[in-house]
């Protein structure tokens, strides 16, 4: 299984659909359609657009998995009459979404009230080229895509910001104001926490680090870590408790106020985009990304495409945590949040630092590996 | 406390301006006074009887005359008090009690625009139910509603 | 056909930019309704507008009640795939639940207008329908149609939660009818 | 950023009613607010002259929608203080019973709505899920959900179904383990204390000068409750502690409404047991049978009996969910109440809005607002 990888599918695809189309065309033509440069092009195409397909068919089952959940948790079913169990709900919306006027405000800025949303959108999906999802499922050794996916995270606010401004609505530009405070306040610790976990791994490198969890996944060691990551990343995300920017009981809908159509399901998809993106990343850093623990029988990880069925699980059982949290907590508010990012958040985070630069030092990381409870 | 109390404490301080004290049922009495003292009237009520909670403000349109009352209440006499002025229909005004008991102020709004009765020194009358601008006093006994009969005839034509 | 759907190709070269994307918009959407609208893509889209209806959220009186527990545990509105939307941009359908005033009408009317097209009214109990018990009253608008076109109206003062997820299933009903 | 007035309403999901907050804002602290009332006036009091006494109750259910039983009590109490009529002893006990389980109804609707306002989710379905049993306990013997129509001049429409009281008690026992629960929600969270405490600060002082009364007035410490002070109805027969708190903030006043809540069922109990025990007449002998007609007959013949009652004026004022709230009934003779004025408690509570708003942040809008427990129909009338 291992070296059947994504590319090497598109790659077969591209290259098996180009010399057929070649076998059937006059010479000097053929020649050029089986070109080895045009081939690779070509494959480069259908892994982008496999890529595309798939974060967007995950993002969808996302919103539905939050929907029933949430549903569930709130005592009721959520949507279960359009399509099997209401899974075909989310493309209803899309659809529907999609057909709808979208309306410019008289006084918006036009550059960046379409420019914003199309952004935010672009540049969440962006992530998703750069992450594993399996051994086959990824786009080659990046060696620092963990650095490049949370560069391309954190462009989020300057969009947001730039959609709420030029919306020109009171509450919109509150909302961006908000979000720009808050993203950029739980940009240090989230960033803190991943260098806790380069420190262990070694590596940059998203693969290398999965690869490094072999033994024992990170978060026994890296505790700290992942509790300074995760409540960074249910900002970075902005959900409840830290949903402050969509803050729906103040700011009507947050900076997304005066977005209704195409615009909006930009908004909602890169949302979720982004909330996905964040659960896969607990996911690779400190839950063994597609690894099982040895324990686990055979026949449970060997089957085709097994990588990515275990890697899917844990991302939706995390992005079920996420859910959870917001069923049952309050949101905080502005200046609270920022403290609470400020004072309680980088502290956390450099002591996360601190224990992973001892526990490498003292080469007690084995240990580790020798307690069942704890991974392998 | 009895009607009699009431009128022997607030015979002194307001002289001509009382004109009685009347039974009600349910509460202390019903102080009945002259437009003219009615700022004494409250000040009186608020400090000396410890009155110190206005629960509303309310006018009635008796077509040759307009009634403004004040319900107050106080909780250590654990005791209502309805105070009432006549004031003729062509001049309505009285003093307003917002001075007195801030609690008046939207009360003396609604007041005056339902029943037409201006609150002299209010810090702020505007409209508040009705949108601005609005001509009409509704609860003037000559604004008279409109029949639904009349409507369902008038919309058939439209 | 082939003669209508080719119109707009060769003049956008001679367009300004500044025109570029409407007249873009303009022969994608000919060739659209050329080629697919009436058999693919119509009710594609009617059964996406019908089945997911986001009504605005608003409570303009007793019916706003109602409306809420509509989406509460027990109805449970959203199983419909409908879902309150707090700003009028996002919404398809605007409930209008309670007595209208005069003094609300032109806010209403606003927010209709901000609503996006296709958009639907349901006009919830019989103070929207025709003022109810305060037809009489100076400062009610008897009928919300007055103000703002009406697609379902629902009887009841105010109507059960059941009848509200009704007047919902009926104006899908009607959408599916009129193949929009 | 500098100062700017921001509108909060009509159509904004804080104002859970249909009223408009404007605001001036510096960044995101309050400077100033001015509540614009009126959207949902629906001249109630001017409706009421052309209406006959029973017909007014009509009204009454539509004044307050998450109270409607409390507002027909306070109104009936006024009509036949008015009308010199005493109603028997059971149908005061029916009254009574449907005042508690309202203040129950309307403070789960109040839960519902203020912990959305502090962004929880799920406690809204679930206060509107316990608040559909109190409904259904409703539409079992008034036929309806909100608009109930259940109380006439001299008594109340009809007896209890049978069954009810065994069903009553078996919500009532429902009911108990789940205000444990909310509170579990509420107040086990730490950034609920982090939201509420010390938030929309209203000291007993100033509740007073501004005319504020029911559970605000008691989250500062006031022991006032109409239903001990001024017992009216029956309520001097049963048994029961008036909720305080003294923080005066929003966390006080949740605790004074949840505490209310445990009240109204402690007292509930004892109604019900009341009610089982003693059978008897739902209307006085007194009433001739048009007033306590379940329908009204038609045409206007019927009415003639009106010159019987003598001329007089009513005033009642009851504990509703809300506040403190007055009727003040002026009848001369006619078949039409010559003059209706009602005192709606959340007219009072919200014209103290600057009082308790000013200086806080935008996001303190909400959770203030929601522990005011706005309901405009009963403050726009």
């Amino acid at each position: 299984m291992s070296n059947v990888t994504l590319y090497s599918v598109s790659y077969l695809l591209s290259d098996t659909v180009l010399r057929a189309i070649g076998s059937v065309l006059p010479r000097p033509l053929s020649a050029w359609i089986t070109n080895a440069d045009l081939i690779t092009g070509i494959a480069v195409l259908v892994f982008g657009a496999l890529l595309l397909a798939a974060s967007m068919l995950n993002t969808i089952v996302l919103i539905w998995w939050e929907r029933k959940l949430l549903g569930r948790f709130m005592d009721r079913r959520g949507a279960m009459h359009v399509g099997y169990a209401g899974l075909l709900q989310n493309f209803a919306d899309g659809f529907k979404l999609f057909r709808k006027t979208t309306v410019q405000p008289r006084d918006a800025d036009s550059l960046g009230f379409y420019t914003g949303p199309t952004a935010y959108m672009v540049t969440s999906m962006i992530l998703f080229g750069i992450l594993p999802i399996s051994s086959g499922w990824n786009s080659g050794v990046l060696p620092l895509s963990l650095l490049l996916a949370l560069a391309v995270f954190s462009f989020a606010p300057l969009f947001i910001f730039v959609s709420a401004w030029s919306s020109n609505n009171k509450y919109s530009l509150m909302g961006g104001m908000r979000s720009a405070a808050q993203m950029i306040a739980y940009e240090v610790p989230l960033l803190l926490a991943v260098v806790a976990v380069v420190i262990v791994a070694g590596s940059f490198d998203l693969t290398t680090i999965v690869y490094e969890q072999q033994n024992y996944w990170f978060w026994g060691p890296l505790v700290v870590a992942l509790v300074v990551f995760f409540a960074g990343m249910l900002a970075e995300m902005e959900r409840i408790p830290f949903d402050l920017p969509e803050a729906e009981a103040e700011l009507v809908e947050g900076w997304n106020t005066e977005y209704g159509g195409m615009l909006f399901a930009f908004f909602m998809l890169a949302d979720y985009l982004r909330a996905l993106v964040g659960s896969i990343l607990v996911v690779l850093l400190f839950l063994g990304g597609w690894t099982l623990p040895t324990w686990v029988p055979a026949a449970l990880t060997s089957f085709p495409l097994a990588g990515i069925v275990w890697f899917m699980v844990k991302t939706y059982i995390v992005f079920g945590v996420f859910v959870w949290i917001r069923a049952s907590l309050p949101r905080v508010r502005t200046d609270q949040l920022l403290r609470v990012g400020w004072n309680r958040m980088i502290p956390l985070s450099l002591l996360s630092v601190f224990l992973a630069a001892l526990l490498v030092t003292v080469k007690c990381l084995p240990v580790f590996g020798c307690v069942p409870s704890l991974g392998v | 406390m009895q009607p009699a109390d009431l009128e022997r404490a607030l015979a002194p301080k307001l002289g001509a301006g009382l004109i009685g004290v009347e039974p009600f049922e349910g509460m202390a009495g019903r102080v009945r006074f002259h437009r003219e003292a009615a700022l004494d009237l409250f000040r009186t009520v608020r400090e000396d009887l410890g009155f110190a909670h206005l629960s509303m403000v309310g006018g009635i349109d008796w077509v040759t005359h307009r009634e403004v009352f004040y319900v107050v209440w106080s909780d250590d006499a654990n005791q209502y008090l309805v105070l009432s002025t006549d004031l003729p229909a062509e001049d309505a005004h009285v003093e307003s009690a917002s001075g007195v008991w801030p609690s008046a102020n939207w009360h003396e709004r609604e007041t005056w625009e339902m029943v037409d009765v201006t609150f002299d020194h209010h810090p702020d009358l505007r409209h508040l139910l009705v949108p601005d601008g609005y001509v009409f006093h509704p609860l003037l006994r000559s604004f008279k509603l409109h029949e639904p009969e009349e409507l369902e005839v008038k919309s058939r034509h439209v | 056909m082939a003669g209508r759907a080719a119109v707009p190709f060769v003049e956008i070269e001679a367009l300004r930019v500044k025109e570029f994307i409407p007249a873009a918009k303009e022969a994608l959407t000919a060739l659209i309704a050329e080629q697919g609208q009436a058999r693919l893509i119509r009710p594609v889209f009617n059964w996406a507008g019908r089945n997911s209806l986001f009504p605005l959220h608003w409570g303009l009186a007793c019916c706003a009640i109602e409306f809420a527990a509509g989406f509460g545990a027990r109805w449970d509105a959203e199983r419909f795939g409908v879902v309150p939307r707090s700003s009028p941009r996002q919404c398809d359908l605007m409930i209008v639940n309670g007595t209208v005033t005069w003094k609300v009408a032109h806010k209403l009317i606003t927010l209709y207008e901000q609503m996006p097209e296709p958009k639907w009214v349901i006009a919830m109990g019989n103070c929207a329908t025709g003022g109810g018990p305060f037809r009489t009253a100076y400062s009610v608008v008897p009928g919300v149609d007055k103000l703002v076109p009406v697609d379902v109206y629902i009887a009841g003062c105010p109507p059960r939660p059941e009848a509200m997820l009704d007047g919902i299933l009926r104006l899908e009903q009607l959408i599916r009818e009129r193949k929009e | 950023m500098s100062e700017m007035w921001i509108n909060m309403g009509p159509q904004h999901p804080m104002t859970h009613g249909l009223w408009n907050l404007r605001v001036r804002i510096d960044g995101e602290t309050v400077l100033d607010v001015d509540p614009e009332m009126g959207y949902l006036h629906r001249g109630i009091e001017k409706i009421s002259e052309d209406r006959h006494y029973n017909e007014v109750i009509t009204l009454m259910d539509r004044t307050c929608y998450v109270a409607g039983l409390a507002w027909e009590h306070l109104y009936i109490i006024a009509a036949e203080k008015a009308l010199r009529i005493q109603p028997p002893e059971r149908a005061d006990y029916l009254r009574m019973m449907c005042e508690e389980f309202q203040r129950i109804g309307s403070h789960l609707m109040w839960y519902a709505a203020f912990v959305q306002d502090i962004g929880l989710m799920s406690p809204f379905l679930y206060g509107m899920r316990d608040r559909d049993l109190v409904l259904d306990l409703f539409q079992s013997y008034t036929g309806a959900r909100m608009t109930y129509e259940y109380m006439r001049v001299g008594g109340v429409r009809n007896d209890l179904p049978p069954g009810f009281t065994d069903q009553a008690r078996k919500v009532l026992d429902w009911l108990v383990p789940r205000f444990k629960e909310y509170d579990q929600l509420c107040l086990g969270s730490d950034i609920f204390h982090k939201r509420c405490d010390h938030l929309g600060v209203l000291s007993a002082s100033d509740c007073i000068r501004h005319g504020v009364t029911g559970p605000m007035l008691r989250s500062a410490g006031v022991k006032r409750d109409l239903r001990k002070n001024r017992p009216y109805s029956l309520y001097k027969e049963v048994d029961f502690d008036v909720a305080v708190a003294d923080g005066a903030d929003v966390t006080a006043r949740y605790l004074v409404r949840m505490e209310e809540m445990r009240q109204s069922v402690r007292i509930l109990r004892q109604v019900v047991d009341w009610l089982d025990a003693h059978p008897g007449p739902v209307m006085a002998e007194t009433v001739p049978r048009w007033m306590g007609a379940p329908y009204a007959p038609v045409g206007r013949e019927g009415y003639l009996l009106k010159r019987q009652y003598p001329k007089g004026v009513g005033f009642s004022s009851i504990e509703e969910p809300h506040g403190e709230a007055q009727a003040y009934v002026v009848n001369e003779g006619g078949e039409h109440p010559y003059r209706v004025k009602f005192r709606s408690p959340v007219f009072a509570n919200l014209s103290a809005a600057r009082t308790y708003l000013v200086g806080y942040h935008v996001a303190d809008i909400p959770p203030i607002m929601g522990s005011v427990d706005v309901c405009v129909g009963e403050c726009d009338r």
